[in-house]
């Protein structure tokens, strides 16, 4: 028995070594997270890096500390298996326990809480306004066009192929909506404030590049609100389980300059032209 | 309570309790199915020959004025989808020809023919998906004749079938998939859209006879072989809905009949 | 007692048996059996991931396989192996009673959930198939036949089933609770208590106050889905053919908010019995008490507690109000108080200890670890900022698999091995075992891991096929089939598993009372134990569960010699 | 479950004892289990009521007869209790039908299964809270029924009953006093 299990015991702590070398190449040297493209977003990199660094250190020590006891007390001879007192134990336990607390809080009150903040915000008045209604399996996006009012939708005036989202032509807000299907433009650094709507289940409007995830609960109407700093092309994906083509809900996020956004606003045709009576 | 439950009972008892379980559970899954009574076979209908006599109607169905825009369509979700349509796609609720006229409008007999009965044809019906559409948009299919539906496209879909009177279905097609699937009862129209491309529709006229057509490239439908009789027409567009016409047509008698949306002027 | 007249006839003695281990035996094999199919849906569900264009099942079917193997792993093998397996063998024999509280209630139980097994497997082939809307069955998309196919009669049967298994497991949790609280054996206060018991009580307590809440929302679920209700629905919801719902006022984040109600508990329920028995076994095989008996039981009562505030860290992006956010987001994380405790004693309990490494120990060691990894990754997902972006990715399927994944089965086999000769009265084979921990450990903490790398790339859960997306790192996409030769890896190993116990069951070295020299009261009774545990006499308890000296070895009967309690 | 009890430090009862005490540790965990699901129903009963379509009912005044039925029902059962007579069981066994009865009642008066099922949402919590709590109560009901047959003691049931009592009233504020 006994030189078997010290095979063991020795093959087990290689193997925590080992894990322990996986682990840091895998997560220290190399980036998995993509290009981060909003303003609060890289506060939620540096979240994701200070919970990397510190749960890191904690697993290393922890899985070093683990590997060396399995070695050196891995011995058939009845030792003398030394015990501490209770309170000896229970004042090693609380110190652990306060330096664990101290780094989990740090993570979300200190450096979190702004990011949180941000995105959850009181909204401010210079905020670009774009209404996002998601529906199985695709999103529409709706602009409210000059006068800066959405027009009411009213679902019972839904019609797949000219009026999709229920827009009621007798409001004067509606006049001048323009909708579009599956690919949002948002002006490059400015506060950007998502209406989110769903028409019919559980949706969630996700850009990982944004660091941005909000479900959309049908009925009720959500918000999110982010700064894309950099222009380019990104995907929408949908994070909530909503049906069989969920994995096909994909859309676009355009963030161009502020003046190509307006010239293409002002090429689009309202919503309401389409609208067969 | 030790006392009363002795071995016996015990079994007794848990046997009768997991046999109830069972039957409740397996009870309820039959319930949930529901019974469909099949109100169109009825025996007493004289079959359809064609030595009775045979009649045609035939006309064109146009549009009259100016047309709201269709909406267009955006396949930036989709690269698959987008290949196949560099110019663009528009919603095809309304697909008006050259000449003002209606393509893709289903024209069949909606009253007349209750007294007879029709072969149901063996061969299914094709119903393609095809560079991202439903191909044919507009189709007609008697009830309980097979329709065949693939993808022979590159993308995937999903049939979503919307029927009322017939069971619903939503499957899946992978490129190449065919599922064959039959309607119970006649229904016009059945709406099969693709969830995942909400652009597509196909409307299916399911009915108890062949008194069926859709209109082609000029607008034009032609119902032959109808015993001759008293009927109503009636003609479906996607856009405008349904028109009706009384007719009375004889033995050898060829009938025009024009509809005109999206009113008569 | 029941001890008195021993069943005679194959009926009452080996299908409706009131016997406490013939109960747990019935429920282990039940569980292995439900987790062979749970293996083999998660092992096509990692085809469909690697080779998306081979389309071995439709997208609609895939959905109801994660939904299936979810519900079978989370509550038909782990609740009821762990829990309710281990539970029924051990209890009565740590707190020395002849059996459980109510053993005819306990006999039910395991009748209970046995149609329930028999509903869940078989609403895989009703019209629709099994239900499609994820375990966690959110509405609406659980709550109308149009959202999923899935969501017609195979939803239905879910809800059945599941109402049968909340039934079951309560009873099984007031049996147990019952039992430790008020049938112990002479001399057993609470602070004697085995761990592991100790967690089994824990557990039942959390069973009996959070599933109540899964059973008032599955009711008004299935009201809203067959009377028309609007418990969870809201108003105007659209669907193409149906046209626009009549359903008014009702909201899905109160299922959302009741679901994980028990949802979350849940977790701890199926955890910490994981580590009640890796700390039995680092004490039989490091043959020293564990590290801080009384910090580790507080430390239980503490993430009891804080397990039933803390449930909304599950829905930080559903739409609910984000001061709420917050304060679950603190109190979350607060559970690395406790666990941080939990983790050092286990730890500690290594340190001076005199470590035999034989195939039940490498499993506890196993446990040990993937607790820390599984422990640290929740805080990514605890911190709501971060949980922005790891919400509903593969980092959350990689957290969540080694936690109550992992965990339990490193746990439910270390287990196995170690009580086999218990309850068989053979030892199992320690070159298999061995070869099977190897076998276990190298896939599942590989795949898991590779899991959490993924999340960091964002890649989405419950996709039918990720490749419709290129903004995840391409690195990220690479390790999808890689995730899958492990998974067959992992699942070919269990062969071994299966061999070692099966020929063990007929061949195995004939074992002892008391093979590995333990101290706690069920290595006093023969092996394996008769009807009614102790032949003669109950034994009474003397010492403390663990009492591995420098100069000797007591089980907790042993009578003092100094006469100090 | 006293502080003696916990720790344990002789074997205290004798095996009749013991079985009777656990029965009380056991119905007391099952008891809890039951105010954790009513207080679930309440939790969602004061979210749902904020909802903008909630039309509120007047109680039905069949539901006083019931509430009377079923304090007179617990008065029975004690008298039982303290007489140790089996006869006051078979009442009260009466008595808790006769609620059902009218719980059955009240419900059809009020809408039934159709309809107004769907239609209102206060009803929806009426139907849903009547029937968890019946179907409590039918347990108690089989409880009698098996108590009365057999000599054993039936301290458990007159809990279990007087606790069903409370729920029925605590449901009924709940509904239509809040």
């Amino acid at each position: 028995m006994t030189a078997r299990s010290h095979l063991s015991a020795g093959f087990l702590a290689l193997f925590f070594v080992l894990l322990v070398i996986a682990v840091v190449g895998g997560f220290g040297f190399k980036t998995w997270l993509p290009p981060v493209a909003s303003e609060h977003g890289a506060v939620v990199d540096k979240v994701i890096r200070y919970t990397l660094l510190t749960t890191g250190l904690v697993f290393v020590v922890g899985h070093l500390i683990l590997a060396f006891f399995i070695v050196k007390y891995s011995r058939d001879e009845r030792g003398t298996a030394k015990r501490l007192s209770p309170g000896v134990e229970a004042r090693w336990a609380l110190s652990v326990a306060f330096g664990m607390s101290i780094i989990a809080e740090v993570g979300v009150l200190v450096i979190g809480m702004p990011a949180w903040a941000a995105v959850y915000g009181e909204p401010s008045p210079d905020d670009v306004v774009v209404e996002v209604v998601a529906q199985q399996f695709g999103w529409f996006i709706r602009y409210p066009g000059k006068d800066g009012k959405f027009g009411a939708c009213r679902p019972e005036l839904i019609r797949r192929g000219d009026n999709p989202l229920g827009l009621d032509k007798k409001d004067p807000a509606s006049a001048d909506d323009i909708i579009v299907e599956d690919e949002l433009r948002l002006p490059v650094n400015k506060p950007a404030r998502i209406v989110l709507r769903s028409l019919d289940v559980l949706h969630s409007f996700s850009v990982p590049e944004m660091r941005v995830k909000q479900d959309i609960i049908p009925g009720y109407t959500g918000r999110t609100r982010f700064v894309p700093n950099r222009e380019g092309t990104y995907e929408i994906a949908c994070a909530e389980l909503c049906g069989l083509g969920h994995y096909k809900m994909r859309g676009l996020l355009q963030v161009m300059a502020p003046q190509d956004l307006q010239r293409w606003l002002s090429e689009q045709v309202p919503a309401i032209t389409y609208i067969v009576d | 309570m030790m006392k009363i439950w002795s071995d016996a009972w015990v079994q007794i008892v848990s046997g009768v309790f997991v046999a109830l379980l069972l039957l409740g559970c397996s009870g309820g899954e039959e319930g949930d199915s529901g019974k469909e009574p099949d109100q169109e076979t009825t025996s007493k209908r004289k079959a359809w020959d064609s030595a009775l006599g045979t009649a045609t109607v035939s006309g064109t169905v146009s549009f009259h004025g100016k047309p709201v825009p269709s909406r267009p369509v955006n396949l930036s979700k989709d690269a698959q989808c987008a290949k196949q349509h560099p110019d663009g796609l528009r919603d095809n609720s309304l697909v008006l020809n050259s000449d003002n006229t209606i393509q893709e409008v289903f024209v069949w007999i909606e009253k007349g023919l209750e007294g007879w009965k029709f072969p149901v044809p063996k061969e299914p019906v094709i119903l393609s998906q095809l560079g991202c559409m439903y191909s044919p948009h507009v189709l007609g299919v008697m009830a309980k004749q097979p329709i065949q539906i693939r993808n022979d496209d590159s993308a995937v879909h999903n049939v979503h079938c919307l029927a009322k009177r017939s069971s619903k279905f939503n499957i899946s097609q992978q490129t190449g998939a065919t599922d064959t699937k039959t309607f119970k009862r006649p229904e016009v129209m059945v709406n099969l859209i693709c969830d995942i491309h909400p652009w597509m529709s196909a409307h299916l006229g399911v009915l108890s006879h062949p008194a069926f057509s859709v209109t082609n490239d000029k607008g034009a439908f032609r119902i032959t072989n109808l015993p001759p009789g008293k009927y109503t027409i009636a003609a479906w567009q996607d856009r405008y809905g349904i028109q009706k016409k009384e007719i009375t047509v004889g033995d050898g008698e060829s009938l025009t009949v024009d509809f005109t949306y999206p009113s008569a002027p | 007692m029941s001890h008195s007249h021993e069943p005679t006839t194959f009926l009452s003695k080996y299908v409706f048996s009131f016997d406490h281990k013939v109960i747990g035996i019935q429920y282990l094999i039940t569980a292995l059996f439900m987790a062979v199919i749970g293996g083999l849906l998660a092992l096509t569900i990692r085809y469909q991931l690697a080779w998306p264009s081979e389309n071995v099942v439709s997208a609609e079917s895939y959905l109801s396989l994660v939904t299936m193997h979810g519900t079978i792993m989370v509550f038909f093998v782990i609740s009821m192996g762990l829990v309710s397996g281990f539970g029924n063998l051990l209890i009565p024999l740590h707190v020395g009673a002849r059996d459980m509280a109510y053993p005819f209630l306990n006999m039910l139980s395991y009748w209970v959930m046995v149609p329930a097994c028999l509903l869940m497997i078989g609403s895989f082939f009703v019209e629709g198939g099994a239900a499609a809307a994820g375990w966690t069955a959110y509405p609406p998309l659980s709550a109308l036949k149009d959202a999923v196919p899935g969501s017609g009669m195979g939803q239905t049967l879910w809800l059945l089933a599941m109402a049968l298994f909340i039934v079951s497991f309560t009873m099984g949790s007031l049996n147990y609770l019952t039992t430790i609280l008020n049938e112990r054996t002479r001399g057993m206060s609470m602070m004697k208590l085995p761990l592991l018991t100790w967690t089994f009580l824990i557990s039942a307590i959390i069973g009996i106050l959070a599933f109540p809440a899964l059973t008032a929302a599955a009711v008004m679920l299935l009201f809203d889905r067959h009377a028309g209700t609007s418990f969870f629905l809201p108003a105007g919801m659209y669907f193409e053919g149906t046209g626009v719902l009549p359903n008014m006022g009702g909201t899905p984040l109160l299922f959302q908010h009741l679901f994980w109600f028990l949802g979350h508990p849940e977790v701890y329920v199926l955890v910490l019995p994981a580590l009640g028995i890796t700390f039995e076994i680092i004490a039989a095989f490091g043959r020293r008490s564990p590290f801080g008996y009384r910090t580790t039981v507080y430390s239980l009562l503490c993430v009891a507690f804080l397990s039933m505030i803390v449930w909304g860290h599950h829905m930080f992006t559903s739409g609910m109000d984000p001061r709420i956010g917050e304060y679950f987001s603190i109190v979350t994380v607060m559970i690395t108080v406790p666990f941080s405790v939990i983790g050092l004693n286990l730890i500690g309990s290594l340190w001076q200890a005199r470590i035999r490494a034989e195939t039940p120990m490498l499993f506890a060691l196993g446990v040990i670890s993937a607790m820390g990894m599984g422990g640290l990754g929740g805080l990514y997902l605890g911190t709501a900022t971060s949980d922005m972006y790891f919400h509903d990715s593969y980092f959350v399927v990689g957290h969540f698999h080694l936690t109550i994944g992992t965990v339990t089965f490193l746990a439910l086999f270390g287990g196995i091995y170690h009580w086999f000769p218990k309850f068989i009265g053979r030892k199992t084979n320690e070159l298999l075992g061995k070869t099977h921990f190897w076998l276990t450990i190298i896939p599942m903490f590989a795949m898991f891991l590779l899991m959490h790398l993924q999340g960091m790339g964002g890649i989405h859960r419950r996709y039918y096929d990720v490749t419709q997306y290129s903004y995840p790192n391409a690195s990220a996409m690479a390790l999808m089939p890689w995730i899958s030769y492990l998974a067959f890896a992992l699942f070919a190993g269990q062969l071994v598993f299966a061999f070692n116990v099966i020929w063990s069951i007929f061949r195995g070295e004939k074992s002892s009372e008391n093979p590995w020299g333990a101290t706690t009261l069920e290595w006093t009774a023969p092996s394996p134990a008769p009807h009614g545990n102790w032949p003669d006499k109950v034994p009474v308890v003397h010492r403390d569960p663990y009492d591995y000296g420098s100069d000797g070895v007591w089980a907790q009967n042993v009578e003092n010699a100094e006469g100090q309690a | 479950m006293t502080a003696e009890s916990l720790s344990r430090p002789v074997d205290p009862l004798s095996e009749a004892e013991l079985k009777e005490s656990s029965r009380k540790v056991g119905l007391l965990a099952f008891l809890s289990s039951v105010v954790m699901l009513f207080a679930t129903f309440t939790a969602a009963f004061l979210v749902r009521r904020t909802g903008t379509d909630w039309k509120p009912l007047e109680m039905p005044e069949i539901m006083w007869i019931s509430t009377w039925l079923l304090i007179g029902s617990s008065v029975t059962i004690e008298i039982s209790r303290v007489t140790g007579r089996k006869m006051g069981l078979l009442v009260t066994l009466g008595l808790g039908l006769a609620f059902l009865f009218c719980q059955v009642k009240a419900l059809s008066e009020m809408g039934g299964f159709s309809g107004a099922l769907a239609e209102n949402p206060h009803f929806s919590f009426i139907f849903v809270l009547l029937l968890v709590h019946a179907l409590h109560l039918l347990g108690g009901i089989g409880g009698l029924f098996l108590t009365s047959l057999s000599s054993s003691r039936f301290g458990w049931v007159v809990t279990y009953w007087h606790f069903m009592g409370l729920v029925w009233i605590y449901v009924l504020v709940l509904l239509f006093l809040s």
